[in-house]
């Protein structure tokens, strides 16, 4: 079941990737396996989170804004506040996780809808974060080289030569390993499947709907959050009215592209990480191959429609030949 | 890693920082300078800020370029990759340095500098000071911070010093000016619109209006030929946008300083082309070819835009 | 026009969905001024012949035909201008826009395109009287209960003049009295010479209105009764295929000592009457009221969905106000609410996850799921309760609406509830598995449960209550067992004493 | 009814007014309102589009893209492609017709989401602006002055000295009565409404919903292919990369401040109006009055997040104001 839902996008993410080592013996190279795996695993942090608000049948527009928020505010903290690393990181946490819960509480406790909230937060947290810099860059400059590893640092793998796993994606597997777990096996999961689909089902049979969906909203923020510290760890600077713009569209594209479905209930982490590992390798493709890296976003555009397009025809496809073939049982005994 | 490209020429390419016009002249130098200096040149412009740059470097290192000239955001905090590319192929930077990293050197201007040019032309315009805004596309950025710093300092007559910084909201009253403060609009056009507005609206009685992003003084010139005050309010731009010389040549704009893109772009190829042959004597010693900025104003914009029109229509 | 030719005759319908061959060739004859009762299993196919003689989902292949003339009816225009129309089984109401705009919707009386307000609220004063609806056409439905709602359908189906009116259970969210204006209203029209197909599980009312009667069984012909051969024995004999014996189970009698005392209860939505009421262990308690008389509310502030405002609650001896489901839950109360398909199960889940939705909890692993007690319960739930599905993994969507119930039942007698709440239990559900469910019922109770239920049907209350609460606008108006139980007494009751006119309040 | 659901915005709206009016002797200066009545006329134009296609319970993100590819359009072929003015506006007005009708096929004919299908929409647009243009600004330099006048224009108004009403507002004007009375008072409007609420109830009724949905969509599209050139035309440029972005997120947020909700079925033109009103006076207010104007976004985010907060416990204020006053009234009697 997970697996058929995968199995369009997974052909579609290959298909790229041989297209692109037809077109440049370079997208082979270790070099830039790596990078493109430090991309896959940035993107598919959020996007996981991302992931789990839609699961609810919810959104988060506010994704690309926490991302700034958190982005700016940990070397913010840190250099111009000079605040200890500890203090630092546990103050981004807490306000990543307070924006989820500040989102859960009105999307649950008002019943305002999750689109409207987290428009609201779109706009506010990264101007919040264009405040408190004063409109500055921020960044780490030569410093802070131990804790930018986590972003930037290799994992040499025995037995391969030349490639290194870049650290990101340790972050990416443990929290997909833990989101599919949670997802799959916990009784928490199951309920956030249940309501996603039928909140008022799920109530009817005592779960605490309010309570589910506000956590799903926590962990959309505190991914983001996360993503956020390591996407600037990574670059080493954040400006604070670019830093993740229109990342929470590259999200939820990866997320819808992965199988998720934005009337909620259904959710492939695997997906999630195939549709993110996607788009990077589009946008790599297009840098590595052609001259029209302006056309960049046109050609995402047209894949993703393609893709979602595909997927319905396919799926539509399925159930005509699954009819087709229940009926020729059906008629065969008869 | 050396160049797998097919045409056996060697690769070279042009990092911007942004999508502008002003990249546009020297994709122009760029362009140009291939077939001269015979290698594949080529340039890109990053559209989504630093992490965007950041990307499309690593892209092309993979793709294996031989040379890139950079116009890096944030310098002070881009070592890592420039140190990257520094190792795997021949950097240079361009429009805006970065002295601490490893590049081999920096060919452009220095944008403190061409700031106090802009506030020079200011004090000519307004001989008896006055209330001035600056408009500007961001505030982050190292050139705009620099050339934004210049300009005031330069207004004020205040003695050099580039790492001086007020802050955007202060209102600085010095030396007979009054300077109202900055505004930007992460390049959105009307946004900029709405900016020069609204200052026209807060304080009727501005005496001038200093543009600093490229496209910022048409869109100046043509609110106030809306609002009927062309000529009333001085204009001082900065680039040479075609409305820029345009004012100057009909007296709305009072003059502007031009950086000289096309050179960035040209000499770019010419100084890795010879890098790559292996000719090191290009680099002179202080690390830094200056293609200085120049003042424009009313006696040599004539001559300026008819060298300007020259150059840019050899790339057509 | 031919006079002798029937209305509407329909041959060989056949009707496919993915997987499914809902219709494999029915037929069915409606006459003038005949009301035609099509009965059947859930599943049996009624709605989607109806849907196809109303272009809604025309068939694959068969014919239909007017007059006796060859007619095609492709799309709901097709079926309006042929003078066919359909009452859904569900709700189909824009409730944003006003009774008006609705009885109207699609044919609005329009001047260049533009809305004629005033002559449509004209037009649909006389349409709401004829079905007994006591309700300004400007008011919004959002405004209305269900049953008006329903009533609000009816007069839409009116307003057309059709020649042929197809009713889908027209009367499930209708209590009796509503039912009785449905009914005046049917016979006025017949009298007319409209010809109409009436749809019900509710046998008693088909025995009074029909004319004559087609079964459907499994998406084809069970057979056809005329106006003599109509009886209960012969419609369940068709449907099921075989006879029905002893329809409501034999009672047990024994009565244990009270597990559910409400004490001036009051439920949010009519705070101003409290609720008093004591039920046993052991005993079956009907609920009894007109549409919109407090039931569905009542049973929802026991279940911690809507807790309650004041008074005072005791389960088996401890004092509780249930302030969420979970709390109830845990002191033994289960509800099986009303809308099966909304708040009854998770329509996409499988059938074995809808069944452990309420015990993961109890069943977890510290917090893992238990997939050895899940899929013990789901075959044993499977089998006790006779779940017609192909396995535990089917999406419960792809149920017949009876095992869906089912489904919700087993969901709560995994949790071994000593108080079970069903409201509205068999609504739209067939006459085998509603059986079944009494059996269910009656075995609870000799286990100890104490069973409150909802009921519309007059019938299946008399027949499975030990007792019977009414209530009627929000209040308690009285309680019957024994001797004093009888159709009368609790019509009495319910409709707020003695004066039969008054009207429901509703909104 | 209307009146009432846009009572709570209009009058933030007036106390907004009223507090920029005491912090600054300039907001109410012919000139500024001249101004303000223009932006707000601009931004309104879109969005009114898209509450057409919010009323059908849709969303169109694809707004801003629309406007860019409109808005840098119009310029290319008058100035780079040398097109006649009929035939460029006409192409514009085709192409933008062209992708409502096409966001309405896919959303209708294939079932995919209004959401992902809007959403690849706003990544391919831009791109193919940014391809055609060559990623290059383009803009009427001192040309097609009559043209321009559209956007720039001001018409003297009688009896009133010293201020004359901007040309967009005339626009604005005429469409917001032109869609209030198609949505209110036609049989159309009527079915868009009820399709919004319940598909199933109006496709019941006869009504073809697929058309009627595709119709919105083309409205949408096309009022964004008007407010690009509008856009264009009162600034005289457009940078295919920057302009319109995020615009579809204010066209969204003025018709949920103007009291559309996203569940669909309900419009107020009106309230759309006063929306995008109160979104232009904040910016406004901030430049006139505050030196912060980098912290724009934050206060327009809260003051957004508070508006509607503010209406959601209103309306349950409301509800149970009214359920004690019906409890009393029974009471009385008995
Ligand atoms: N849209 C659909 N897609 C797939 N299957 C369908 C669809 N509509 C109906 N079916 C199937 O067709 C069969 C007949 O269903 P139908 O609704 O006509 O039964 P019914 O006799 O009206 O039952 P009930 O008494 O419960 O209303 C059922 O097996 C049902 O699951
Ligand atoms: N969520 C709600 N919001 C407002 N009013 C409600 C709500 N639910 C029920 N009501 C009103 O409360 C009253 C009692 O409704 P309830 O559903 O309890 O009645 P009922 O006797 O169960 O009727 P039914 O047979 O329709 O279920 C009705 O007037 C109804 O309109
Ligand atoms: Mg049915
Ligand atoms: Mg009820």
């Amino acid at each position: 079941m997970q697996l058929k839902k995968t199995l369009g996008i997974t052909l579609l993410f290959f298909a790229v990737c041989i297209l692109t080592t037809s077109l440049s013996e370079n997208f082979l190279s270790s070099y830039n396996l790596e990078n493109l795996l430090r991309r896959t695993a940035l993107f598919g942090i959020i996007s996981i989170g991302v992931a789990f608000v839609i699961v609810t049948g919810g959104i988060d527009l506010s994704v690309g804004s926490v991302v700034c928020l958190s982005g700016c505010g940990l070397p913010w903290l840190l250099t111009t506040q000079g605040w200890s690393l500890p203090s630092a990181l546990m103050a981004v946490a807490l306000v990543s996780a307070g924006i989820g819960l500040l989102h859960g509480l009105l999307i649950t406790r008002l019943g305002i809808q999750p689109f409207v909230v987290t428009l609201c937060g779109l706009m506010m947290y990264r101007g919040i974060a264009r405040g408190f810099t004063g409109d500055q860059t921020v960044g780490f400059g030569d410093g802070f080289k131990g804790l930018r590893s986590l972003a930037t640092g290799r994992i040499e793998l025995p037995f391969i030569d030349d490639f290194a796993l870049p650290a990101p994606c340790v972050f990416l597997l443990v929290i997909a390993l833990l989101a599919a777990f949670f997802l799959n096996r916990t009784i928490y999961g199951r309920y956030l499947l249940a309501l996603g689909r039928s909140e008022e089902a799920a109530r009817y049979s005592g779960i605490n709907t309010g309570c589910m969906t506000v956590l799903a909203y926590i962990i959309c923020s505190c991914l983001a959050g996360l993503g956020g510290v390591l996407f600037v760890l990574d670059v080493n600077i954040a400006q604070p009215s670019d830093c993740g713009n229109f990342y929470e569209l590259y999200a939820i594209a990866a997320a819808v592209l992965g199988g998720c479905s934005l009337r909620g209930g259904v959710s492939t982490i695997f997906g999630v990480i195939i549709g993110a590992a996607l788009m990077q390798t589009l946008r790599n493709m297009i840098t590595l191959t052609s001259r029209h890296q302006h056309m960049e976003f046109a050609i995402i555009g047209a894949v993703l429609l393609a893709g979602v397009v595909a997927d319905e025809l396919m799926k539509r496809r399925n159930i005509r030949r699954r009819a087709v073939r229940a009926l020729r049982e059906e008629s065969t005994p008869a | 890693k050396p160049s797998g490209s097919g045409s056996g020429k060697k690769k070279v390419v042009f990092v911007s920082n942004g999508v502008d016009p002003f990249w546009t002249n020297a994709a122009a130098g760029v362009r140009d300078a291939g077939p001269k200096f015979d290698v594949d040149a080529e340039t890109i412009m990053p559209t989504e800020g630093v992490a965007d740059q950041k990307r499309i470097i690593e892209d092309l290192l993979t793709k294996g370029v031989d040379g890139i000239s950079v116009s890096p955001i944030d310098p002070a905090n881009q070592n890592d990759i420039l140190n990257t590319a520094a190792g795997r192929t021949k950097l240079i930077t361009n429009d805006s340095d970065a002295p601490t990293s490893n590049r081999l050197v920096y060919i452009g201007m220095d944008n403190y500098k061409a700031g106090r040019m802009t506030g020079e032309l200011v004090r000519e315009a307004l001989p008896q000071g006055g209330a001035v805004m600056i408009f500007i596309g961001r505030m982050e950025q190292d050139n705009a911070k620099t050339r934004r710093q210049g300009t005031i300092d330069g207004i004020l007559g205040r003695p050099e010093d580039p790492t001086r910084f007020d802050p955007a909201g202060t209102i600085i009253e010095e030396a007979g000016f009054k300077i109202m403060g900055t505004l930007t609009d992460n390049f959105d056009r009307g946004k900029t619109k709405a900016n020069v507005e609204d200052t026209l609206s807060k304080y009727p009685d501005i005496a001038g209006m200093v543009g600093l992003f490229g496209y910022n003084p048409p869109i100046i010139i043509e609110v106030l030929a809306q609002a009927g005050k062309l000529g009333k309010v001085k204009v001082i731009g900065f680039d040479e946008n075609e409305a820029t010389l345009a004012g100057i040549q009909k007296g709305t704009v009072h003059g502007t300083v031009v950086q000289n893109p096309y050179m960035y772009g040209y000499k770019s190829v010419e100084v890795l082309s010879e890098l790559i042959k292996g000719n090191t004597s290009v680099i002179p010693a202080n690390k830094m070819i200056d293609i200085p900025a120049r003042q424009i104003r009313k006696d040599n914009v004539d001559t300026f835009w008819a060298e300007l029109k020259k150059t840019l229509g050899t790339a057509k | 026009m031919d006079i002798s030719a029937p209305l509407l005759e329909a041959r060989n319908l056949v009707k496919t969905f993915p997987g499914v061959r809902a219709l494999k060739g029915v037929s069915l004859t409606l006459h003038r001024g005949e009301v035609l009762a099509v009965i059947g299993e859930n599943g049996g196919g009624k709605s989607t012949l109806m849907k196809s003689l109303a272009g809604v989902q025309p068939a694959d292949s068969g014919e239909i035909l007017i007059d006796g003339r060859p007619a095609e009816v492709a799309s709901v225009p097709d079926a309006l201008a042929r003078g066919i129309a359909l009452i859904h089984q569900e709700l189909n109401l824009a409730d944003n826009l006003d009774i008006a705009a609705n009885l109207f919707l699609g044919r609005e009386k329009s001047r260049f395109g533009t809305i004629d307000k005033p002559a449509q609220y004209r037009a649909a004063r006389p349409l709401l009287e004829a079905v007994g609806l006591d309700a300004d056409p400007a008011a919004l439905v959002s405004t209305l209960c269900i049953g008006q709602q329903q009533q609000v359908e009816i007069a839409k189906a009116l307003s057309l003049n059709a020649r042929i009116i197809i009713m889908d259970e027209p009367t499930s969210s209708l209590t009796t009295r509503e039912s009785e204006k449905l009914f005046k209203v049917i016979r006025d029209l017949r009298s007319k010479g409209v010809g109409i197909v009436y749809i019900s599980h509710r046998l008693v009312e088909v025995m009074d209105l029909a004319d004559r009667v087609t079964v459907l069984r499994d998406g084809a012909n069970a057979g056809n009764l005329e106006k003599s051969e109509i009886s209960h024995e012969a419609m369940v004999r068709f449907m099921v295929g075989r006879d029905v014996s002893r329809f409501y189970p034999q009672k047990s009698g024994k009565l244990g000592d009270p597990v559910l005392e409400a004490d001036d209860l009051r439920s949010p939505a009519h705070p101003q009457h409290g609720l008093n009421f004591t039920i046993r262990a052991g005993e079956i308690v009907g609920l009894s009221g007109l549409v919109g008389s407090g039931r569905t509310e009542m049973m929802q502030t026991l279940f911690g969905i809507t807790p309650a405002t004041g008074g005072r609650l005791r389960i088996s001896g401890n004092s509780l106000v249930p302030q969420t489901p979970m709390e109830a839950i845990n002191v033994g109360i289960a509800l099986v609410p009303e809308d099966r398909k909304k708040q009854g199960v998770v329509l996409e889940m499988a059938v074995s996850e809808n069944l452990s939705l309420a015990s993961l909890r109890r069943d977890q692993n510290a917090a893992l799921i238990n997939r050895r007690a899940e899929n013990d319960l789901c075959s044993e739930m499977i089998g006790k309760l006779r779940i017609k599905t192909p396995g535990g993994k089917q999406p419960a969507q792809f149920l017949s609406g009876g095992n869906q119930q089912k489904v919700v039942l087993g969901k709560w007698l995994a949790m071994r509830p000593r108080v079970l709440l069903l409201d509205e239990p068999t609504r739209g559900i067939d006459i085998g598995a509603k059986q079944e469910i009494y059996q269910l019922m009656e075995q609870l109770a000799a286990d100890g449960v104490a069973i409150l239920f909802v009921s519309s049907e007059m019938e299946e209350l008399l027949g499975m209550a030990d007792r019977v609460l009414v209530m009627h606008e929000g209040r308690m108006a009285g309680e019957l067992a024994g001797i004093g139980l009888s159709e009368e007494s609790v019509m009495h009751l319910a409709t707020g004493g003695c004066h039969s006119t008054s009207k429901s309040t509703c909104n």
